[in-house]
């Protein structure tokens, strides 16, 4: 079943096409990666997704409803969650009081929120340091946290903006395993935008690729790994050369 | 922290508030009723400035309200203040909603919005001056009844009275600020306040959350100054929607600490009996200082001196502070304590 | 949502049309102003739109309209300490109409004590004011540069009342007016020619005072907007204020320049003192009016735009004596809210400032 | 010329580099190239004072630099042309310029390095008073550049030129950088387009996650089956 549907979305800023014309879907239970190099509109393609900004023209439809243009708050109530390419921790709340949030989107009492959200403070590992201010933690931590946050509001479909930008390779590693954790026992589809490549060549079923707004290529990992458009837009026209 | 520890505290501290008055002269008593009723005003500043993070700077607007309308409903139909503080918070609440939705609506934020709050109640004070049926730049001055009487809350004989009036709504107002503070309204402001992006993409109606935060604190200051009408028997625009009460409403919250339940409490213990101590200070200077006797101003430039400290060395005030410097001094000390062991293992 | 990308146009649209419909509505050719042929030309519009407006509403109009015009220069000038200082630290000063009032003062104290004229007396007021700014910069601000916003203002706003209150401790609350002993009846000016003082244009009295005060702020903002444009001070102050990271890669020591610009800001002020306590008594709480007009001023012509600061400042002198005749007994400044209030909501990066 | 000494920097409470280490000689081009995110921005944000080193040093023309402010390191000759160019917007591209040589000892050659830098880009001398927010993107990093130029540096750090440029352009770009570098003055290079960046380096360096992982000629990187690995991760 197609869970999210991207139809031919555009949005520009002034004269600059950020997304030009982009449409693919998300079938349900999917990992879809979603590669592309600096300035190739990934995070804008989030963002309209997920109403932080307008798209200019196409559709988003998300679980059978049109969600084009829904505000952000909206978006998320129906079950579509992203998290932040730079992490945007409560600072002054601490861990639990951060997934707590999240939790109060689909219930109003204390108890039961609260229980919600220390078992998945739990569950990502940060159960040790649910009552610590949230600014107290490290990057790692804190992309803990914001896929605790996201997880709390109960999402059918998880935006993934960069969770491991700035991590060790260990640390990453440790999120991967977190996220495949999410998917197999939150039964999650999730949309993923990330650079750091053995991750998400890993982790994707399959693999999109942005390069100046335009979606070049959408295959398996093995398939973009050996696309000649997906190398030319990371490395320059003549690495085929080179490589010989 | 629990629910029920909060609540607990509450009732300590009403135990306390409930006997201190056996102890105190009429002198003292007039201290209590002033440091209750700045907690109050505080408190409810606290909702929408310290929860939500919307600073108002315009809280005089809400202030005024209240008590124009009280007064205005007993002196001119003879309706108990007791109701018309009422209809006063109901006023004052969509006043703040409308306020609020118009600049939040238009993306007004930070010190846009503390400007355009000033905006609003400077506006309210200059329409309040030009209104004739309140009595423009004249005011409005409450009856003298000669004794005390309940259903007109006016107490000309027994302070006392006064003081449990202002308790009890000190009480019922913390009430609101520690369920609010509990709760998903709550856990919703703070949200807000700290990202309100990260809230939106979790599911929070920025928008309704922060109007609502606007609606509360702006009744609970409305009732404030309807209380402020009933006790000093005077009001005009000038001193009900005048700047000098939409900083005098904050300063306890920031001092004590915004954000935090007790901070507008603490803040007020702190800061009323410091004002009343320059006021006597000034009006009997020691010998070496006495070119400042009678002088006014002395107390307000120390609130003024006391914004900037907090500003510059404590932003989370007194209570967020005191335990970073505890902190600070434990690191310290136990700092010291290890390099003393490493002196001796060498 | 859709709204917020239209509003812009809209209020502008609004301001338009009401242009059109008093231009109109008097017949002036209003074509002849669609034909930016210098840069002054809306204000020459505007000029000869209200001398067909006073036709009909008399002379209050006509003083009323000469009234704000003239103080409005001096608003302007405020505002544009205000607006540089909100361009280069993104910190809106609530403190700069006390430190106004610190100004009044000092050139009081000058006529006062020292006998020196406040005209002459801008030669130390304005280097003083300077002084002062650079150590509030140095005391107050900076150690509060990186706080939050409101927390800034909340500074600025304890630095106002510390102000405040000091002047009323050391001066107490009664006003200090000054006399000039010239400016009335025929007046030798600088030796050239003898004028004759009120001067009337349309019919509207113009104190000498006044006019000084005009003229003063006019020739203060003109040198100081030749600062900004011409120098490399001015240049490195404009760069600043656009691209802090790339000022500081062309080696422009931007904390530097936080300080120097906060001082000019403040000298701003210092000059509009001189200027006005002539015919604007000092009290501890007289800056008051000046900064609640400059806030405006800003708002109207857009954060950190000189331009704007001076029509800002026309516009909203105009505005509050204009409240004054159309809606008799109704304090001034209650026009100028309306105004604030509409620009806060529709138009915040101001009339004359790019869409965010 | 210039070396960094296990230099750790970050933003906030997050750390971005972890002990990065690199050598550049005078007149060479040296290339730091890497995936997004690895931390090159960050290292030249901190070469120029733009960001402050946690711990580490970094050593130029003989000086202990680390906790200098930009505006000192830029008077020493080491000039950082910006990702996103950070250009003043409201300006007009001559103004711009002038700004480059904003530094005193600079004033005095403004009127020639100005010429040098027409010379090098016609383009900008046609523009000289439209404002600068309203340049093309390549017009705007060549801007940038003669920004930099205007400053005279010893060691010019360039952070992604052909970012967004059409290839067209970004073959000028690298040609000209290539001009400087004969002229005399050191180049540190980041970019994400490798061969290109490597093909004009003598020597390169390939960071990941915040730390050099891999370091040689500009030849033997290019051949280097690792660099596929770094970027796409197999």
């Amino acid at each position: 079943m197609t869970l999210l549907t991207i139809d031919h979305l555009t949005k520009r800023f002034g004269g600059l096409i950020a997304v030009d014309d982009v449409s693919f879907e998300i079938e349900q239970g999917e990992v879809l990666g979603l590669i592309g190099p600096n300035g190739a509109g990934k995070t804008t393609l989030f963002n309209s997704v997920a109403g932080t900004y307008i798209p200019e023209e196409g559709q988003v439809i998300f679980n059978g409803a049109a969600i084009t243009g829904l505000a952000a708050h909206d978006v998320c109530q129906l079950g579509l969650v992203r998290t932040f390419q730079i992490v945007k921790p409560f600072a002054a709340l601490n861990v639990l009081d951060n997934v707590k949030v999240g939790a109060y989107l689909r219930n109003n009492n204390s108890q039961i929120t609260e229980s919600k959200a220390r078992d998945i403070v739990d569950f990502v590992g940060l159960g040790d340091l649910a009552h610590q201010p949230a600014k107290n933690l490290t990057t790692a931590g804190r992309k803990r946290l914001e896929l605790a946050r996201a997880l709390a509001t109960e999402p059918k479909l998880m935006l993934l903006d960069e969770v491991m930008a700035g991590l060790t390779p260990t640390e990453s590693q440790q999120i991967v395993t977190v996220i495949e954790q999410i998917k197999e026992e939150y039964h999650l589809t999730l949309l993923v935008i990330e650079h750091v490549m053995q991750a998400i060549m890993s982790l994707s079923d399959r693999i999109a690729v942005l390069h100046h707004g335009q979606l070049i290529a959408i295959d398996t990992p093995q398939a973009i790994a050996a696309d000649k458009a997906v190398i030319e837009a990371y490395l320059g026209k003549e690495f085929q050369f080179a490589d010989n | 922290m629990t629910i029920s520890r909060d609540y607990q505290i509450l009732a300590g501290l009403t135990l306390v508030f409930a006997i201190l008055p056996l102890f105190a002269n009429q002198f003292q008593l007039t201290l209590l009723i002033t440091l209750l009723y700045w907690a109050y005003l505080g408190t409810a500043w606290n909702i929408m400035g310290g929860y939500a993070g919307q600073f108002s700077f315009g809280h005089s607007a809400f202030f005024g309200i209240g008590a124009y309308t009280s007064t205005v409903l007993f002196l001119n139909y003879g309706i108990s203040p007791w109701l018309g503080m009422f209809v006063g918070a109901g006023f004052a609440a969509l006043f703040g909603a409308a306020m609020g939705f118009l600049t939040f609506r238009f993306g007004v934020k930070g010190h846009f919005f503390a400007l355009a709050t000033f905006a609003f109640a400077e506006m309210s004070r200059l329409i309040a001056q030009d209104s004739d049926f309140i009595n423009s730049t004249i005011g409005l001055t409450m009856p003298i009844i000669g004794g005390d009487s309940w259903s007109q809350m006016i107490f000309e004989d027994t302070k006392l009275y006064y003081y449990i009036v202002i308790l009890g709504m000190l009480i019922v107002a913390t009430m609101i600020s520690i369920w609010i503070y509990r709760n998903k309204l709550g856990y919703y402001l703070l949200a807000i306040r700290e990202d309100e992006d990260a809230a939106a993409a979790l599911g929070v109606d920025t928008l309704r959350y922060k109007i609502i935060a606007v609606a509360i604190s702006a009744a609970i200051t409305a009732i404030g100054g309807s209380f402020f009408a009933q006790r000093f028997g005077f009001i005009d625009p000038a001193l009900v929607f005048g700047v000098s009460i939409s900083i005098a409403v904050l300063l306890r919250p920031i001092f004590g600490g915004s954000g935090a339940i007790w901070g507008p409490l603490v803040g007020a213990i702190f800061l009323t009996p410091m004002e009343e101590f320059t006021k006597i200070f000034v009006r009997n200077p020691p010998e070496f200082l006495s070119f400042m006797k009678g002088r006014a101003g002395f107390d307000v430039l120390l609130f003024g001196v006391i914004i900037i400290i907090v500003v510059i060395y404590m932003p989370d005030g007194l209570v967020g502070s005191i335990p970073q410097w505890l902190e600070r001094l434990r690191r310290r000390l136990r700092g010291q304590s290890q390099s003393a062991t490493q002196e001796a293992a060498r | 949502m859709e709204w917020k990308q239209y509003r812009g146009s809209l209020i502008g649209g609004l301001v338009v049309i009401s242009l059109f419909a008093i231009l109109i509505y008097n017949n002036v050719d209003w074509r002849a102003c669609l034909e930016p042929e210098a840069e002054g030309f809306v204000l020459s519009c505007v000029a000869e739109n209200t001398s067909a407006w006073y036709a009909r509403y008399g002379v209050v109009m006509r003083q009323a309209t000469v009234s704000g015009l003239l103080i409005g220069g001096v608003y302007g000038l405020v505002a544009l300490g205000l607006t540089m200082i909100f361009g280069v630290l993104e910190i809106i000063n609530f403190a700069h109409g006390a430190l106004m009032t610190v100004g009044l003062y000092i050139t009081f104290i000058l006529f006062d004590t020292f006998g020196i004229d406040p005209y002459l007396g801008l030669f130390i007021t304005v280097p003083l004011l300077f002084f002062i700014g650079l150590i509030v910069y140095r005391v107050v601000i900076h150690p509060a540069r990186d706080a939050p916003h409101h927390n800034q203002l909340l500074l600025t706003l304890g630095l106002t009342l510390l102000i405040e209150n000091l002047l009323l401790m050391v001066f107490t609350a009664t006003p200090r007016a000054i006399r000039l002993d010239y400016g009335r009846g025929e007046t030798n000016i600088l030796g050239l020619f003898v004028m004759q003082f009120p001067i009337r244009i349309w019919r509207a009295v113009i104190t000498f005072d006044k006019l000084l005060a005009f003229l003063g702020a006019l020739v203060v903002t003109a040198i100081l907007y030749t600062i900004i444009q011409k120098t490399d001070l001015g240049k490195a102050i404009r760069a600043t204020a656009q691209e802090r990271d790339g000022a500081a890669l062309v080696g422009i020591n931007t904390d530097w320049i936080n300080m120097i610009t906060f001082g000019i800001g403040t000298a701003c002020v210092g000059a509009a003192a001189a200027l006005v306590l002539p015919f604007r008594p000092a009290d501890p709480t007289a800056g008051n009016l000046f900064n609640i007009t400059a806030f405006i001023i800003v708002v109207l012509g857009g954060m950190g735009n000189a331009i704007g600061a001076l029509l800002g400042g026309l516009i909203i002198g105009l505005t509050q004596e204009l409240t004054g005749i159309f809606f008799p007994g109704s304090p001034d400044l209650i026009g100028v809210f309306v105004i604030f209030i509409l620009v806060l909501l529709f138009r915040p990066q101001g009339l004359l400032g790019q869409a965010a | 010329m210039l070396t960094i000494e296990n230099l750790e920097a970050g933003y906030g409470d997050v750390k971005v580099l972890f002990g990065v280490s690199l050598e550049i000689q005078a007149g060479e081009i040296v290339a730091l190239i890497g995936a997004n995110g690895a931390g090159k921005t960050t290292t030249i944000k901190t070469l120029s004072g733009l960001l402050r080193a946690r711990s580490g040093r970094i050593i130029y023309d003989g000086q202990d630099i680390t906790h200098w402010q930009s505006h000192k390191i830029v008077a020493a000759g080491l000039i950082q042309v910006a990702e996103g160019r950070k250009l003043f917007p409201r300006l007009s591209v001559l103004e711009n310029l002038e700004l480059g040589s904003f530094l005193r000892k600079l004033r005095a050659n403004r009127a020639k390095n100005l010429k040098h830098v027409y010379s090098l880009f016609p383009r900008l001398a046609e523009r000289k008073n439209q404002i600068a927010g309203t340049l093309s993107g390549g017009e705007q990093q060549m801007l940038a550049i003669g920004r930099a130029l205007m400053s005279e540096p010893k060691l010019l750090m360039l952070d992604e030129p052909s970012l967004g440029l059409a290839p067209m352009l970004v073959q000028d770009i690298f040609n000209v950088v290539q001009g400087i570098n004969d002229d005399g003055t050191t180049i540190l290079i980041v970019e994400q387009n490798a061969v290109q960046t490597l093909r004009m380096a003598q020597r390169g360096y390939v960071m990941e996650h915040g730390k050099i992982t891999l370091s040689g000629t500009g030849d033997e990187l290019l051949h280097d089956d690792r660099i596929r690995t770094a970027y796409l991760g197999l």
